[in-house]
């Protein structure tokens, strides 16, 4: 059902993307294009005592690309490196139907992406952002 | 064109999707095959199957028969002077890169000219940015009119006497432009440079002749024309062909072989090493069968109908809508876009409604740039498509439109 | 096996050819094909033909699925790592090609050594004296023993330090060897060079498991092995495939293009440049899901027992026959020659009785030398092949002979 | 019918092939070879005042190639140029299934080989010795 794929969260983040634009001062930054598509996102963060202190994106792409980066970067301000490592893991597993490896750390909101799976073509739309960040943090370490 | 029963001879347009009839516009990326195609394939496999050229038993005298027969009857769709000027490649893109290699790697040298357009399907674009990179020649470019054409202004001055090979697409897969590459074609051969003509959208859909054209290499692609994938053409003028060194080695194109070294047979064998795709070229025959006996000219005319009626219709539902490529007679394919829905949104929302058009950088991300967004929807046409289906979609575009609204 | 059963799943070979029952042993040429191959390839064109990767509409997706499927089994099949070690091309002749290009081409340089050997086929022979010439290399032979085997007492001086390829057949598609390509490429490994195998005429016939030989890169066709013409199959090791730049460029291999330059895909999509042949490439996955049914230890003791009763008969009848190739444990495929009497007559007469052999150089003219003989004649068998038809093979050589006296 | 192909006449010069050998002081010959099936053919003429004096051949290959080198020798033998080159049009002209360009030449028992036209494959063997006449011809003009 296309409501799996489109729903009402997901149509609110697309519509009115949270924590879109470009920081002053990022620690780190990653580009990322979906060679299928031609989406682009670029994430910044600032990344200070293992903790994800800010993030933004910008990025040109589908409801569920923008949407997925918006969700991400609501939940992923404030977090340990670490627990946004496992939540990049848990994301993943998701998208692909397969079990969380780290069930205690939840999704919460996330969790509306899910109905993407069922649709394989969209996958690396939602998937995009996530492999930005994981891409940042793996920059990130100190 | 009685088009209902032509599509009788489709089986694949007469399924459903998520429940809905199948309405397909994405003929572009590939099109579907009618029964004769897919029963010429099969009947090969089922009585006839057998390799090529050596074999003195039965099967493999049918085989090698029937895949020079097909030879033959794709030279004369295309006007070839003789089957000897068509060689069998797996798609458009081996067509391409083996000129790039074979002749480019010889006659293209540091300093040299290249000319190519923004419009190019990467198949048409990269393997010439890579002889470029290998050879030291440099890159040039045709300029674009605001309406999706060539630029002819500078014509003389873009192909001058530096200029070793020109290479352009016929026909636009995302702007439909129909370029003038008759005349390309003579200024290249002016300043002694040669001319290939990417035909992948154009020899499916219009009467083309090589001879007319007068262009010196023609690559197509037979699964965008009714015909099985894994077959492509390369069309090469016959002085060039004999010119040129072989680029895949192996058997079928050896004429004497030694632990030391090996010699070549002629065109078209030399160019295709290995055991062909016989079934496949078969099945290309088949497909050339079947629309030489509806006519180049009435698929033409009937898909530059639908898209004239398409972007009418489209413009009329939906008066924001962004159309890329020319007014006026255009090929039977349009790129735009919705603003607010990404293409990708509108395929999704459309395939559940049953129509099948593609998103996408549709393999021209150059052009893309140029056209300042990172992707476009397309609906493509073909000699089956209706304005019933056009109807169709339009009102699926409207209803995706309020759904993202 | 229950063969009269498996023979029903084959329709070319319940035909008549000059009012004989077709007995087909041109298999080394290439394979009949089951109806579950034939049925597969129909009906991807009859309901799910689309373009793979790109598309979003449910043809295409389904196309995509199928593909990619194939693609794992084809991995599973040949005990590959991942499916992304196995890459798609037109044949096995392509697939050698590549690797002569886009590895040999960057790795191989001038006083560097190639090591092959005289059985090759010139598909795996042609590419290395091409790009031994291309780079200034030496290519190194191996010798052979009197009863046609890899001569294997100076393994280690063969190849050396300086050795960086060593291609070699599986199976000989002449002598039907079985050659030791697990033991060659150890050695190859410890030399720090990289070992191809041309499993042409093994992956069809017998378990291969390219871990175990652990092997670089293994090459092979579909249509020799049931699948469809117009599919071959590169298997390369992760590491090896990740270093290797693309050898043909377009549509579906690109990352990320400007007109000025591009970026890669990994692979296999970096490898497969252009419209894949998704019909063909089911085709494949279809015919080793019917090979992995019957089980590839049981095709390949039935080859070998049909190749012993074939030597055992044709001496019996005609003692002066010449057979080329080992004794003991050997392919399917068998070699010879009657004197007085040509190869190709012999396939003329035995074709007029039904019989489907082949005649002449079988790709293989430098050892055709080592023979001593311009040409042989060939009948080599599949899975479905009877011990009556090898009666009916030789009672046909007898009378051919004796028409010739 | 096998029996169009090997006509008794052919299996005669197979059997006891004509002008076999080599000569001691040819004018010209030509090497070729039917990389189909790896036939080889060597031609050597002694061409005096645009006459054929002598003609020898060797070679190995089938019985069709190598009678069809027989029965060309022994009709060649004191034959003027102009003459053999129009009987190598009239003898490709059988093959191919056309008319005789030049009908006041006639084949003789070359006849015999006409049946050969009905195997396309086979049509490469009765030409090998005509091509390489062919060439030989065309080298020895003075
Ligand atoms: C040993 C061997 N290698 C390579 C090939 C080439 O295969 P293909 O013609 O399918 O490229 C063949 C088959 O002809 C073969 O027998
Ligand atoms: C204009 C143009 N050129 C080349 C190609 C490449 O064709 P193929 O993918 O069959 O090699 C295409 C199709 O995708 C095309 O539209």
């Amino acid at each position: 059902m296309l409501e799996d794929l489109y729903r009402e969260l997901i149509m609110d983040h697309y519509r009115h993307p949270q924590n879109r634009g470009r920081l002053e001062n990022p620690t780190v930054q990653v580009e990322l294009h979906n060679p299928l598509c031609g989406d682009e996102l670029e994430l910044q963060l600032i990344v200070k005592d293992d903790t994800v202190e800010d993030v933004r994106w910008t990025g040109q792409g589908c409801s569920i690309s923008q949407s997925s980066a918006s969700m991400m970067s609501q939940a992923l301000k404030g977090m340990a490196r670490d627990r946004a490592l496992k939540l990049v893991a848990n994301f993943q597993a998701m998208m692909h139907g397969e079990d969380f490896p780290y069930p205690e750390v939840e999704l919460g909101d996330l969790e509306a992406l899910s109905g993407v799976a069922k649709f394989p073509v969209r996958i690396k739309c939602a998937l995009l952002a996530w492999e930005a960040l994981s891409k940042a943090l793996n920059q990130s370490e100190s | 064109m009685n088009l209902s029963r032509l599509r009788e001879d489709f089986p694949a347009l007469h399924q459903r999707v998520h429940g809905k009839l199948l309405v397909y516009l994405d003929n572009a990326a590939t099109s579907q095959k009618p029964k004769a195609v897919i029963d010429a394939i099969s009947r090969y496999y089922a009585y006839d199957n057998a390799n090529v050229h050596r074999g003195i038993h039965a099967l493999a005298e049918r085989a090698t028969v029937a895949y020079e027969g097909a030879r033959a009857r794709i030279a004369r769709f295309i006007g070839a002077p003789a089957p000897e000027t068509v060689v069998f490649t797996k798609n458009a893109s081996e067509a391409i890169n083996m000129v790039a290699y074979a002749w480019g790697g010889v006659h293209v040298r540091e300093g040299d000219v290249i000319v190519t357009t923004p419009m190019e399907h990467h198949s048409n674009l990269i393997p010439w940015q890579q002889l470029a990179r290998r050879t030291r020649a440099t890159l040039r470019y045709f300029g674009l009119t605001p309406d999706g054409r060539l630029d002819l202004s500078n014509l003389d001055q873009l192909i001058d006497e530096r200029t070793r090979i020109v290479a352009v697409t016929h026909v636009s897969n995302v702007l439909g432009t129909v370029n003038p590459v008759r005349r390309i074609a003579q200024r290249a051969r002016e300043v002694g440079a040669v001319c290939l003509v990417d035909g992948a959208q154009s020899v499916p859909h219009m009467p083309v002749n090589v001879q007319e054209l007068d262009c010196d290499f023609l690559a197509f692609s037979g699964h965008k024309m009714c015909g099985p994938m894994g077959v492509g053409v390369l069309y090469g003028r016959p002085e060039l062909l004999a010119q040129m060194e072989p680029f895949l080695f192996g058997g079928e194109m050896i004429s004497k072989v030694t632990l030391e070294e090996a010699t070549w047979k002629d065109a078209p064998h030399r160019f295709e090493a290995g055991t062909p795709n016989v079934g496949g070229v078969i099945g290309l025959g088949a497909a050339v069968e079947y629309l030489e006996a509806i006519g180049m000219e009435n698929i033409w005319r009937h898909e530059v109908e639908l898209s004239r009626y398409c972007i009418e219709r489209m413009r009329e539902a939906i008066p924001e809508v962004i159309i890329y490529g020319p007014e006026g007679e255009r090929a039977g394919l349009v790129c735009f876009n919705v603003p607010g829905v990404h293409p990708h949104d509108l395929a999704q929302v459309l395939d559940r409604d049953g129509v099948a058009i593609r998103a996408g950088h549709h393999c021209a991300q150059p052009l893309m740039r140029l056209l300042g967004t990172p992707a476009t929807a397309r609906a493509s046409t073909y000699l089956y498509n209706t304005k019933e289906e056009i109807d169709i979609f339009v009102s699926a575009l409207i209803r995706a439109k309020e759904f993202f609204a």
